[in-house]
C-alpha cells in the first residue's frame, strides 16, 4: 500500500470524510458519540420525567406508556455506555492521544482505523432505525436477560431487539479493530528512546482497557450470536422450554459486562493523571506501581462478573468467592487513588477547567467506589440489587470517567486538536454547575435506593411503600434537569472557540508529553522529524530545569547529562 | 520449495490425519470415559501441532504466546464457574 | 437515620441491617478522611508565585508507605466485612431451619400465583389453592416459598423483610422468611418483566396464630382439623 | 499495513503479524464462550448423546481431512512466498481455496440433510448449538476463503510481492479457524 506523501493535496472527503488520519477520525468519533450523548441526555429526561410525575405530559414529548418507558431505560442504558462512554474515552482519546503521544506518524493500520469508525457509523445506523421499526426499540433492559429479550410476545417487541443485537455486534467489531490498532500502534511505533516505561500514563490505560475488552467481549459475541438465532432461527438457547438456560446469558453478559465497566473507567483515570500532574507541576506519585496496579486490576476484573448476579439464581455457593474477589479488585484502584492524592502533596496547583473537572471525577469516583463495598457484600446484596441504590452506586463511578474524566480531557486537549483556546471562564461555571447538579441528582437516589425503589419502574406511585418518595423523586428529576441544561455552558464553549477561541500556541499548559511539541492542531504527519525521548513524561519541577517543566524531547545540555548519567548508572 | 520445510509440513499433516483415525478409534473402540479423554487429548495435541509448526509458535517471542495463553486461562475460568449453575444445579 | 429503611419485619432482615451499618460506618470514615485529604491538598497546595512543587517520585518505600499503610488498613477492613458478610449469608442462603409452612410462587406477567397445599401438607392433591396475589402466612413461623417462573425472569421482592430473590422459568429456587410482626406487606417485582413491570404487585398477609386460623377454617371448611403448624 | 511505516522501536514482531495475533486472541473467547456454554449445557441435561448420533459422521470425517489438509497447503503457500515463488503461493493458495469451499459444500449437504430429515435449529437444545457452533465456524471458513482469493488473486497478478508477508497472516488465521473444528469436530460428532 503506497502510503499518501506528506504533501499530497487530498480532496475534501479523503481528508475529512473518509480519511485515514488519526486525528480526523478521533474527531468524527468525538461528534457522533456527542450526538449521541444529547439522545441520551433526553432519554434520561424523560425516565426522570415520568418517575416524578407518573403518567403525566412530559413537556417536549408527551405522555410516557409503560413500554415506551422500557425502551426508554434500555436504550439510556445502551446509548450512554456503547455510544457515548466508549467512543469518546476509547475511541476519540486513544486515536487522538496515543499516536501524538508516543511521537508516531499515525496507526499502525490507517485504512483499518478508518474502516472501524465507519463500521461504529454503520452500527449507528442502525441503532436509529431499531427505534422506528414497529415494535419499537428494544426494551428488555440494556442488559437484555432471556427470556423477556428471547421472545417477541414478552415485550412485544419485534425487529427492534434483533437490530440492537446487531447495532451492539457491530458496535464491538468497530471497537475490536481499534482495539488491535491501538495495540499494535503502541507495541511497534513508539519513537525511539521512548521505552515502555517512558509512556505517560494515560497511553498505558487506553493499552490496558484495549487487551481487557480484547479479551473479554468474545463470549458476549457468542451469546448476541445465540440470542439473535433465538429470536431469528427458533433456536432454544435460552428459553427453557427447548431445554435452553436464562442464566446461561447472564454469565456470558457480565463476564464481558464487569471488564466492561474497567474498560470505561481506565481511560477516564489515565486522563485525569495526566491533567493533575501537569497542573500541579508534580510528577506522578508512583507511576510505575500506578501502572502495574492498573495491569493487575484488569486481570482481576475478568473474576468478579458474578457479583452482579448474587439474587438471580446463581449457586449461593459461588456467592462468597465471587465477593472475595470484588473485595481484592478495590484494592488496586485505591492504591491508584490514594497516589494520585499524593501527587498533590507539596504540589503547585491552578485550578484551571481541566483541572476542576478532573479534581471533581477523582472527589466523584472516591464516592462511587465507596458504595461499591455495599453491593460487593452479598448479604447487603439481597436487599439493594435493582434497586436504585444500584443505580446512584454506577453513576457516580460511571460519571466519575465519563463526564468528569472526558470533559476534563476536552478541556485539556481542545488546544492540540482544534489550535483555539476554550474559555475558562465558562469553563468553570460549566464546572461547578456541573459538580453541583450532578451531585443533588445521585446522592438522594441513595436514599430512594434505601427505602426499596425497583429500578426500571414507570410509576412508583402504584406501591404503598414507595409513595412517601414522591417528593425525593421530584427533587431528583428538577435536578437532572438543571444538569442537562447546564451542558449548554459546554456546548456554547465548544462551538464558540471553534470559530473565535484565541488561537492555541504549541504548548499551553507547558505540558511535557509529545503532542505538545508539534504544531496545534498537528499536521497530517504529525511531527516534522520523529522526536527522540530522553526521559519520562513527568519531569516536573525536576532539579535538572530551571522552569517547572522538562519536555520529553529535549535533551539535557551536556553538564547536566553528564551529572544526570552517573547519578542514575 | 526448499525441501526440508515442506517434507517437514507433509510429516505434520499425515501425523495430524494419523491422530483423527486415533480418536475415531477411540470412539469406537474404548468405554465412555476413557474415550473422552483420550478424544481430548488428542484434539489438545493436534492443536498444539498445528500451532507450534504451521503457526511457528516455537519461534516466536514471549508475547505472542501470552496473546493465546491468557485468553485461553479466562476462557477455562469461565468454563469452570458456570459448572455449579448448570452442571451441578445447586 | 433508622428511618433509611422500611420498616424491618424478618428474623434475618435485622442482620442484613447490621451487615449495611457496618459497611456504612467504615465507608463514612474513609469517605471524609480521603475526600478531606483531597480538598485539604488542593487548597493547602494551590499554586503561590515563587514556590516551585516537590520533585517527588514516590519511587522510595518511605514515599510509597504513605499510600500502602491506608491500603493495608482497607484490606483488614474488607476481610472483615466479607467475613461478617459470609456468616449472614450462610445463615439466609445456607441450610434454612425446618418449614413450618411451605408455598410455591410462580412469577408470571405481571402478577404472582400462590399455590398452598392445604390440609393434607401435600402439593398436587386436588385440596391445594391456587390464588394470584395474595400470600398469607403465619406470623413467626419459619415460611418456606419454592420461587418458580412461568414465562421470564421476574424477582420476588420483600423489602420488609428484607429478601430478594430472582425466579427463573425453568427453575425452583428455595427462599425462606420469618415475620415477626403481623401486618400487610407488598411483594413488587424487582426484575425488567416487560410493560407490566411497574404495578406488578403481590400482597403479604402476616397474620397472628387466631387470624391464620381463622383464614384456613374459610379456605378448608371440612379439612379444618388439622392443625395449621403440620406441612 | 505494510511494514516500513512502522519506525522500529525494538519490536521483533512486525506490525502485521502483531495485529493479527491479537485478533486471533480475541477470537478465542468467541469460540472459548460458545464451546464452554456447551460443554456446560451438555453436562447439565440428558439425551444430547442420542441427538448426536443423527449426525452423518462420516461427512464430518471428509471434512476434518478437508480442514486439515488445507492447513498444510496453506502453509505451504506460506513457505512459498518466503522464497518469492510466487507461482506455487497461487497453486497452493488455489488448493486451500478449493478445500475451504469443499468443506462449505459438505457442510451444505449435511445441513440440508439434517432438515430434511426434521432436525433444524429449532429442534431442541442439541441442535440449538449444533447448528449455532457450525455455523459461526462455518461463516469463519468463508471469511478466510474470501481473504485467500484475494491473495490468490494478488499472487496471480504478481501484485502480492510488495505484500508477501500477508500470505502467512492468512495463513495464521486460516490455523487459527482449522483449530477451532480440531476441537468442534470431537466435541459435536464423537461426544
Amino acid at each position: 500500500m503506497s502510503s499518501e506523501t506528506s504533501h499530497a493535496p487530498l480532496g475534501f472527503w479523503r481528508s475529512h470524510v473518509f480519511s485515514t488520519d488519526h486525528k480526523v477520525i478521533a474527531k468524527q468519533y468525538l461528534s457522533l458519540a456527542l450526538f449521541w450523548a444529547l439522545m441520551g441526555g433526553s432519554t434520561a429526561y424523560l425516565i426522570r420525567w415520568q418517575i416524578a410525575y407518573p403518567d403525566s405530559e412530559a413537556p417536549g414529548w408527551g405522555y410516557v406508556a409503560p413500554d415506551v418507558f422500557n425502551a426508554l431505560v434500555t436504550m439510556h442504558g445502551t446509548i450512554m455506555v456503547f455510544f457515548v462512554a466508549m467512543p469518546i474515552l476509547l475511541a476519540a482519546f486513544g486515536n487522538f492521544l496515543i499516536p501524538l503521544m508516543i511521537g508516531a506518524k499515525d496507526m499502525a493500520f490507517p485504512r483499518l482505523n478508518m474502516l472501524s469508525f465507519w463500521i461504529f457509523f454503520v452500527a449507528s445506523v442502525v441503532l436509529v432505525t431499531s427505534i422506528f421499526v414497529p415494535g419499537g426499540p428494544a426494551a428488555a433492559g440494556w442488559t437484555g436477560y432471556p427470556p423477556l429479550s428471547a421472545k417477541m410476545e414478552y415485550t412485544g417487541v419485534g425487529w427492534g431487539m434483533n437490530l440492537w443485537l446487531l447495532a451492539l455486534a457491530l458496535e464491538f467489531a468497530s471497537f475490536l479493530l481499534g482495539g488491535v490498532n491501538f495495540l499494535t500502534t503502541a507495541m511497534n511505533m513508539r519513537a525511539p528512546g521512548l521505552t515502555w516505561f517512558r509512556l505517560p500514563v494515560v497511553v498505558w490505560m487506553q493499552l490496558t482497557a484495549a487487551v481487557i475488552f480484547l479479551l473479554s467481549v468474545g463470549p458476549l459475541i457468542a451469546g448476541a450470536v445465540m440470542l439473535l438465532m433465538d429470536r431469528i432461527v427458533g433456536t432454544t438457547f435460552f428459553l427453557p422450554e427447548g431445554g435452553g438456560e436464562p442464566l446461561l446469558w447472564q454469565h456470558l453478559f457480565w463476564f464481558f459486562g464487569h471488564p466492561e465497566v474497567y474498560v470505561l473507567l481506565l481511560p477516564g483515570f489515565g486522563i485525569i493523571l495526566e491533567v493533575i500532574s501537569v497542573f500541579s507541576r508534580k510528577p506522578v506519585f508512583a507511576y510505575r506501581p500506578i501502572i502495574y496496579a492498573t495491569i493487575v486490576a484488569g486481570f482481576l476484573s475478568f473474576v468478579v462478573w458474578a457479583h452482579h448476579q448474587y439474587v438471580s439464581g446463581l449457586d449461593p455457593r459461588l456467592a462468597m468467592p465471587f465477593s472475595i474477589t470484588t473485595i481484592i479488585i478495590s484494592v488496586p484502584f485505591a492504591f491508584v487513588i490514594f497516589s494520585i492524592i499524593a501527587t498533590l502533596w507539596r504540589a503547585s496547583i491552578t485550578f484551571s477547567s481541566p483541572m476542576l473537572f478532573s479534581l471533581g471525577s477523582l472527589g466523584v469516583f472516591i464516592f462511587g467506589g465507596l458504595t461499591g463495598i455495599f453491593n460487593g457484600s452479598p448479604p447487603v446484596d439481597i436487599y439493594i440489587h435493582d434497586t436504585y441504590f444500584v443505580v446512584a452506586h454506577f453513576h457516580y463511578t460511571l460519571f466519575s470517567a465519563v463526564f468528569f474524566g472526558s470533559f476534563a480531557g476536552i478541556y485539556f486537549w481542545f488546544p492540540k486538536m482544534f489550535g483555539r483556546m476554550m474559555n475558562e471562564t465558562l469553563g468553570k461555571i460549566h464546572f461547578w454547575l456541573t459538580f453541583i447538579f450532578f451531585n443533588s441528582v445521585f446522592i438522594p437516589m441513595h436514599l430512594v435506593g434505601l427505602r426499596g425503589m425497583m429500578r426500571r419502574i414507570a410509576n412508583p406511585m402504584q406501591y404503598e411503600f414507595l409513595k412517601p418518595l414522591e417528593p425525593l423523586n421530584q427533587f431528583i428529576t428538577l435536578s437532572a434537569i438543571l444538569l442537562l441544561l447546564s451542558q449548554f455552558f459546554f456546548v456554547i464553549n465548544f462551538f464558540m472557540s471553534l470559530v473565535r477561541g484565541k488561537a492555541a500556541e504549541r504548548n499551553p499548559w507547558q505540558a511535557n508529553t509529545l503532542e505538545w511539541t508539534t504544531d496545534s492542531p498537528p499536521p497530517h504527519e504529525n511531527f516534522s522529524t520523529t522526536p527522540t525521548v530522553y526521559r519520562g513524561p513527568y519531569e516536573y519541577s525536576s532539579p535538572d530545569a530551571e522552569e517547572d517543566w522538562l519536555p520529553q524531547d529535549r535533551p539535557l545540555s551536556a553538564p547536566r547529562a553528564a551529572a544526570r548519567q552517573e547519578e542514575s548508572s | 520449495m526448499s525441501d526440508s520445510h515442506s517434507r517437514h509440513y507433509l510429516m505434520i499433516w499425515i501425523w495430524l490425519l494419523a491422530l483423527v483415525l486415533v480418536s475415531v478409534a477411540a470412539a469406537s473402540i474404548l468405554p465412555k470415559v476413557q474415550a473422552l479423554v483420550l478424544i481430548f487429548a488428542v484434539a489438545i495435541v493436534k492443536a498444539l501441532l498445528v500451532v507450534r509448526n504451521y503457526m511457528h509458535l516455537k519461534n516466536e517471542r514471549a508475547i505472542i504466546y501470552a496473546l493465546v495463553l491468557v485468553p485461553l486461562a479466562f476462557v477455562i475460568i469461565l468454563l469452570f464457574a458456570l459448572f455449579p449453575d448448570f452442571v451441578y444445579r445447586g | 437515620m433508622s428511618n433509611w429503611f422500611p420498616e424491618n419485619v424478618s428474623t434475618f432482615g435485622g442482620d442484613v441491617d447490621s451487615i449495611f451499618w457496618l459497611i456504612f460506618y467504615i465507608t463514612t470514615v474513609w469517605f471524609f478522611i480521603t475526600e478531606g485529604l483531597l480538598v485539604y491538598f488542593a487548597f493547602r497546595y494551590r499554586r503561590k508565585p515563587g514556590e516551585k512543587a516537590a520533585y517527588v517520585l514516590g519511587d522510595t518505600m518511605t514515599q510509597l508507605a504513605w499510600v500502602l499503610v491506608p491500603l493495608a488498613i482497607i484490606v483488614v477492613l474488607d476481610v472483615l466485612i466479607d467475613i461478617r458478610g459470609a456468616e449472614v449469608w450462610a445463615k439466609i442462603k445456607g441450610q434454612p431451619p425446618p418449614a413450618d409452612v411451605t408455598v410455591r410462587a410462580m412469577g408470571k406477567q405481571f402478577n404472582w400465583g400462590f399455590t398452598y397445599p392445604g390440609p393434607d401438607g401435600k402439593f398436587g392433591t386436588e385440596d391445594d389453592l391456587q390464588i394470584d396475589n395474595d400470600l398469607h402466612v403465619p406470623v413467626g413461623k419459619v415460611i418456606h416459598v419454592i420461587l418458580t417462573s412461568k414465562d421470564v425472569i421476574h424477582s420476588f421482592f420483600l423489602p420488609h423483610a428484607r429478601l430478594k430473590q430472582d425466579v427463573v422459568p425453568g427453575r425452583e429456587i428455595p427462599a425462606w422468611f420469618q415475620i415477626t410482626k403481623p401486618g400487610e406487606y407488598e411483594i413488587p417485582c424487582a426484575e425488567l418483566c416487560g410493560f407490566g413491570h411497574s404495578g406488578m404487585n403481590g400482597k403479604l398477609y402476616a397474620h397472628s396464630a387466631e387470624d391464620y386460623e381463622k383464614w384456613r377454617k374459610e379456605r378448608w371448611p371440612e379439612g379444618a382439623q388439622q392443625t395449621a403448624t403440620k406441612g | 499495513m505494510n511494514a516500513e511505516t512502522a519506525t522500529m522501536s525494538g519490536a521483533a514482531v512486525p506490525p502485521g503479524k502483531t495485529g493479527t495475533w491479537w485478533f486471533l486472541a480475541s477470537e478465542i473467547p468467541v469460540f472459548g464462550g460458545l464451546i464452554a456454554s456447551y460443554i456446560v449445557v451438555r453436562l447439565g441435561s440428558a439425551g444430547w448423546g442420542e441427538s448426536s448420533a443423527h449426525l452423518n459422521f462420516t461427512l464430518a470425517l471428509i471434512n476434518t481431512f478437508l480442514l486439515l489438509t488445507s492447513s498444510m497447503t496453506v502453509v505451504m503457500a506460506h513457505a512459498a512466498s518466503e522464497e518469492s515463488n510466487y507461482r506455487s503461493v497461487a497453486n497452493f493458495l488455489g488448493l486451500t481455496i478449493l478445500l475451504g469451499l469443499g468443506f462449505l459444500g459438505v457442510k451444505a449437504v449435511e445441513y440440508t440433510t439434517e432438515i430434511a430429515h426434521g432436525f433444524t435449529p429449532a429442534s431442541g437444545i442439541f441442535w440449538s448449538f449444533y447448528f449455532g457452533m457450525t455455523g459461526l465456524h462455518g461463516l469463519h471458513v468463508l471469511a478466510g476463503i474470501i481473504v485467500n482469493v484475494v491473495l490468490w488473486i494478488g499472487a496471480l497478478k504478481g501484485s502480492l510481492a510488495q505484500n508477501s508477508h500477508r500470505v502467512e497472516l492468512a495463513g495464521l488465521y486460516w490455523h487459527f479457524v482449522d483449530i477451532v473444528w480440531i476441537f468442534l469436530f470431537p466435541l459435536l460428532y464423537l461426544a
